[in-house]
């Protein structure tokens, strides 16, 4: 199993679900995240004074999938989500040693979906 | 001559004050329905409105709009700069009341009505075109209208229209154009559903002292402390409460659930229906007024608007637009001598329904065909639409550079 | 024949639409208090009840209340749908204004009054119920006791009892019922120590506007731009500040630091505790009442509700109803010749005191048990309370399908 | 004998009530602009002020500021706990309403003064220090400057300086001292460059809630229902809309978008610079205060501050400071016998600039001087600044065992 | 050592956090996110148009446990925030190769606890 | 490739950017978090009843790092945010088996930086 990560721009969130969705990835966890990376923050101005901040809003998903679902999530995701501008974000994938569901105690695989 | 009365000159600072802070209030209303990253547009449309066509005003709006009449049709220059504008009375307007306090009340409508129509360009429109358009607009739809229903001379008002403290003039005129730019603006991207309000406390909040403010739009139109005063006040509260109540049980049939934001807006949507009638009618009228004007105001907003699939953001038609037709009929069904200075249909004077109507046409005429000339000017020279790059950023941070809330500390 | 003065007209519609403001005031001071996914529930009950009590009040609130008098006790039909009531002031009530302004300030009175009893059952009150109940209680509490105190004929009034703008009437009335439906609610799940409020300066905003309109309130309790007026406004002034210093010294001396809410609270509670005395104090028996106000309501709040362990949740029994015992109580204390119409203990009338108490147990005893009949009527009909689930997601999603606040653009 | 005039009490009763609402719209316009975690500090000044000042002003602070003069530099203490201020009017201050009246409008007045002021103590002051050193400068600052300039034998107002509604008393008096204490309570830490504002809406509504509130303001401060009042209304309007126009444009030139804050503090800077005019000028002339108000505020803010790097947090020098300055040497110039009661340059009587200046220069002086006194007795018995620990963590937590927000449900 | 991230209902916080405490597990971070998963979320209602939405509030935890912690750990997570309907959540168990304080510069099993 | 999840104060996020922009550390994701930890919180007091919180904001670096990096952005994060008090934070590693850039698909230890 696997645990993947990825950074997106907050406004391809639902396409991102929708696409997602074709590939029967429907479980995930989403927060609101402040990036910082290669892509210029803009310029804000408080009374005059310019705040050159790189912090941008960003959305993160967090998705644990099965090994086998792996390429196609991954996938799924750069397909809706890249506009091809410095700032579109990234993947990353973890090994996922286990995974439990609250309501049934049912681990691994199973529990996954 | 005309004598200033004072207790009059006191109830209409109090009311000037109350129709100024409408403008604040409105900027809530809105701001806390659009999504986080547009809250400051929204904002920052409303004050500059306050600023701008507030000086435009005193700068020639105010001539054009009470000056002396031009064949009916518009006010001279003669006042511009506020030439002779003076605390004495002026002979027609508020006669109790200095000129000035009559001015500055006007001033106070002469906001507002564009800032109403802000809900409409909602989430997408830029601001350098939204200022140029917006003071065209002021200039040249609002003033003639206003000119035509309200002032001495104008040929509206000569042909008997009724309109209290300003359905046509004010609702009807907003709501038309903020359906045309709507149209004209196309609709925000990616939005198959409506976002949900990002800030719904804020909107009620302005739906609240929206309500505050209106006693002073309408118990204010009567230009003094007196009777028709009085009973503006009164039905100015019934009609609201009853339309609140009314868009209330809607939802709960339709929706399930009586929802905040439905009480909200249906206590606007009752303000707006009153606003032409309120100092002419009973207060059981005024029930009814406000009831049907939040079937209407339901009715348009999640069913006709739906249907066609503009994108009129916050509603500005279906609620303003809609309910002050309605109110501008409704004026000439139920105004009764037994309260203020009109009759209607009700009082055996079934041909006011008709002037009302016709008052009713013309300013959906001129507004709509007006607004879209105007727009296609501004949209010729500046471009009225923001790229969908800055769409997606949100307008806070294109546009102005900042954003309305810090995520971190 | 009595005549209308202009000037008491100006002032009453200020008054009126500033009372009208105190109830979205009241949304968000205690809309902050709650936790984020119960914040509209709040606010959705103060605004309908602005609707429904409001309406109620034009069809035969009004009448009930202060109707042709029927033995001392309720008021007659004869002036439901506001038969009668027109813009020449009645005989006995506002004999300056216009009968119609009168009824409408007091609507705003028979708003607020419920609404105040809404901090009572946050978190976890079903709409449905809410609503049936709401409007029973105005009908069945609100209106025969406004009758007994104020009416023309009321026997409370006839009595002697002095409430200058409504400390039994509406303060201890809502605080009585509060508690009590309160300890029959039951406690919310699962706060095995108070939630901190979701958005305190939703609540400093409250009391901070809920101050303004008092002012409305209190100083418009007197009908008219007089003296007992001025007085009333600067006991108002004196007391919530008297009170607010003194809260925030107990804070000091029990809890280490002076903290906002506390502030807050203790100018609603000086507030509260100089509205049944504001026109018949002097300055300086305001400054006593406002603090006497606060150590009642301080010791309430902090030490009694703990100890008795009712989920009056946002302390409306505390400082509503007990602030409103201790100032009818202080208006028989120190009501003065020198400053309004009354006397008390202190010119020498000490029987006033007894008068007072009289009052304050009647209302108590009539609005705790009215109260109770009315809650299980509704119990029995509806159910009072939400699921548990319900509780746990949150009021407004469950009750009105809405969320305040996007967690997300 | 002098006789009340009922209209003078409404309005004055109105304008009362708004000048005390401008103080919780100055905690949001505050409250806002500071980071999240100090959000409740500005507040809790703010409210604090409101009880503490409020209640000394009954006490001692009328009696000093109005009482029978001394010497002409303070007022005796025959006026001390409202001693023989009652609802007849006082021979010289407000003839036509109650002396009472007079006295709370002048109580709203003495409460905002020091409340400004707190924009420049924001993130790092200890609050029992700040409690402190507010009391005492209310006392020793703000009551003797009000003494002479508006009490019946004040050297400055025997001098004929003009000061309509508080430009030297209020927005000098006040913009000194916070020029004052921020410099002497240093920077806050490790703030390179300014934090953008917690929460940007909640400004915007204090911007427009000062707005509405000054009218109370500059209007009230006419005592009166009359012609002054009118002028007073309408300059302010005028000179706060121009001034917000010319701070948008000026956003636009030097920063390349126009910002919301800017407007919303054009909009203040408008409001300071013509309060001291506002009874005597031309609305054209306010127009040009406002222009101007906003450039001298415009430059203050953006140029000199960051040149020499005091840390006046939230603007009070730039903004009341050097726009009161401004106003009340604009005053000198543009007063005309046309519009008030006094006449200035342009009406051919250039010494008044000199007047001006010199009440402008004398309360510089005195203002200056004094806060940096009273600011080492109370640094020397408290320390006026928290701990780095403190700062860092926040004020809310630290000094209030508070915060503004939940992060979590 | 791992790192246990767990997914739970919001208003079971308390309880968790009671339920750890008993098992002597006090360090956590938590984060309140967005879970997108079977759980129906509540159709909400603006202005008559109904807004599907499938987001629903979730808080996480990440604990960073030593090994013979972990089944003490997930046992007292389950016990606490179990209602046995849909929504109950997930717990995701990652390895986690070195953890550091800050304050001590202590690192791996001392570090963590 | 790694990846670390830093556990820091909110005061402290301006130096630790600053001193991570030393090491060439200049791509990371932020969050807003609450920490549960051996610091006490500070006692809230509303109407005067307590509530003795323990949860206290803290900030969330997450960042992604190749193994080269490791000690040197730990490095820094620990010169920068250390306050030599309880509460000063933790940082976590954990095995990042794949990094993907979304806009240009790139993967593994070129996508990271
Ligand atoms: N090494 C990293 N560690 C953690 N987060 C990263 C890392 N690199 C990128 N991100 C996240 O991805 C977002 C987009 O990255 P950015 O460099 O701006 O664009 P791009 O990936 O298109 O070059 C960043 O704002 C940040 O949140
Ligand atoms: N595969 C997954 N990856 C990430 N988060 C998940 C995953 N599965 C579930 N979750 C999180 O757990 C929450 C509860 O899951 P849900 O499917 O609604 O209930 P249950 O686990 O009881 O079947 C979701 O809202 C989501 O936040
Ligand atoms: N084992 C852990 N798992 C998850 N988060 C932790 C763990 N230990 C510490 N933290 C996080 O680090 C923060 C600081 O830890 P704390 O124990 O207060 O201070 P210190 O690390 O200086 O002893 C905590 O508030 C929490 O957010």
């Amino acid at each position: 199993m696997k645990y993947i990560v990825a950074i997106i721009r907050p406004h391809k969130l639902e396409d991102v679900k929708k696409e997602l969705l074709k590939e029967e990835v429907h479980l995930m966890t989403i927060t609101e995240v402040l990036g910082c990376g290669r892509q210029q923050g803009i310029t804000e101005v408080y009374r005059g004074v310019k705040e050159v901040d790189n912090l941008l809003r960003k959305v993160k998903l967090e998705i644990a999938v099965n090994d086998s679902f792996v390429e196609r999530t991954v996938d799924a995701i750069m397909r809706s989500s890249r506009e091809g501008e410095i700032g579109d974000g990234k993947i990353f994938i973890l090994d996922l040693e286990e995974c439990i569901r609250i309501r049934t105690g049912e681990r691994g695989g199973e529990a996954i979906g | 001559m005309d004598k200033i009365i004072a207790a009059d000159v006191a109830w209409m600072l109090c009311a000037s004050a109350l129709v100024l802070m409408m403008t604040p209030a409105l900027a809530f209303f809105y701001g806390g329905l659009v999504r986080r990253k547009n809250v400051l547009s929204i904002m920052m449309q409303c004050y500059v409105i306050m600023c701008a066509v507030g000086l435009m005003w005193i700068l020639v709006g105010y001539s054009m709009a009470f000056g002396p009449d031009r064949y009916g049709v518009i006010g001279s220059m003669d006042w511009i700069f506020l030439r002779g504008v003076s605390i004495v009375p002026d002979s027609f307007y508020g006669t109790s009341i200095p000129h000035l306090l009559f001015m500055a009340f006007q001033m106070m409508f002469a906001i507002i009505t564009p800032a109403l129509m802000v809900g409409a360009f909602a989430e997408r429109i830029r601001f350098s075109s939204f200022l140029f358009f917006i003071i065209l607009w002021s200039l040249f739809i609002y003033n003639p209208v206003a000119h035509w229903v309200w002032a001495n001379g104008g040929w509206l008002s000569k042909d008997g229209a009724l309109d209290f403290a300003g359905g046509a003039v004010i609702h009807v005129n907003a709501g038309i154009a903020a359906l045309v730019v709507s149209i004209l603006l196309g609709k925000r991207d990616g939005l198959v559903f409506p976002k949900s309000p990002h800030n719904l406390p804020f909107a009620v909040f302005g739906a609240g002292f929206l309500f505050f403010g209106w006693f002073g739009f309408n118990a204010g139109s009567a230009l003094g402390a007196n009777g028709a005063a009085v009973v503006a006040f009164v039905t100015t509260a019934i009609a609201s409460a009853s339309a609140g109540l009314v868009w209330m049980f809607l939802d709960w049939f339709f929706n399930e659930v009586p929802t905040m934001l439905g009480v909200a807006t249906g206590i606007v949507a009752g303000l707006v229906a009153i606003t032409p009638a309120a100092g002419f009618v009973s207060p059981v009228a005024a029930i009814i007024i406000g009831a049907i004007g939040s079937l209407i105001g339901f009715f348009f907003v999640t069913k006709v608007k739906p249907f066609f699939g503009y994108d009129d953001s916050l509603d500005v038609f279906g609620v303003h637009g809609m309910c002050g037709i309605w109110g501008a009929i409704a004026t000439g069904i139920f105004a009764s001598k037994a309260y203020g200075s009109g009759s209607g249909l009700i009082d055996g004077n079934p041909i006011q329904v008709w002037i009302q109507c016709k008052a009713v046409i013309i300013t959906i005429l001129y507004s709509g065909i007006g607004t879209a000339l105007l727009y296609f000017i501004a949209d010729f020279i500046f471009g009225m639409r923001v790229s969908l790059r800055e769409e997606h950023v949100g307008l806070d941070l294109t546009q102005h550079h900042e954003s309305g809330y810090t995520l971190m500390e």
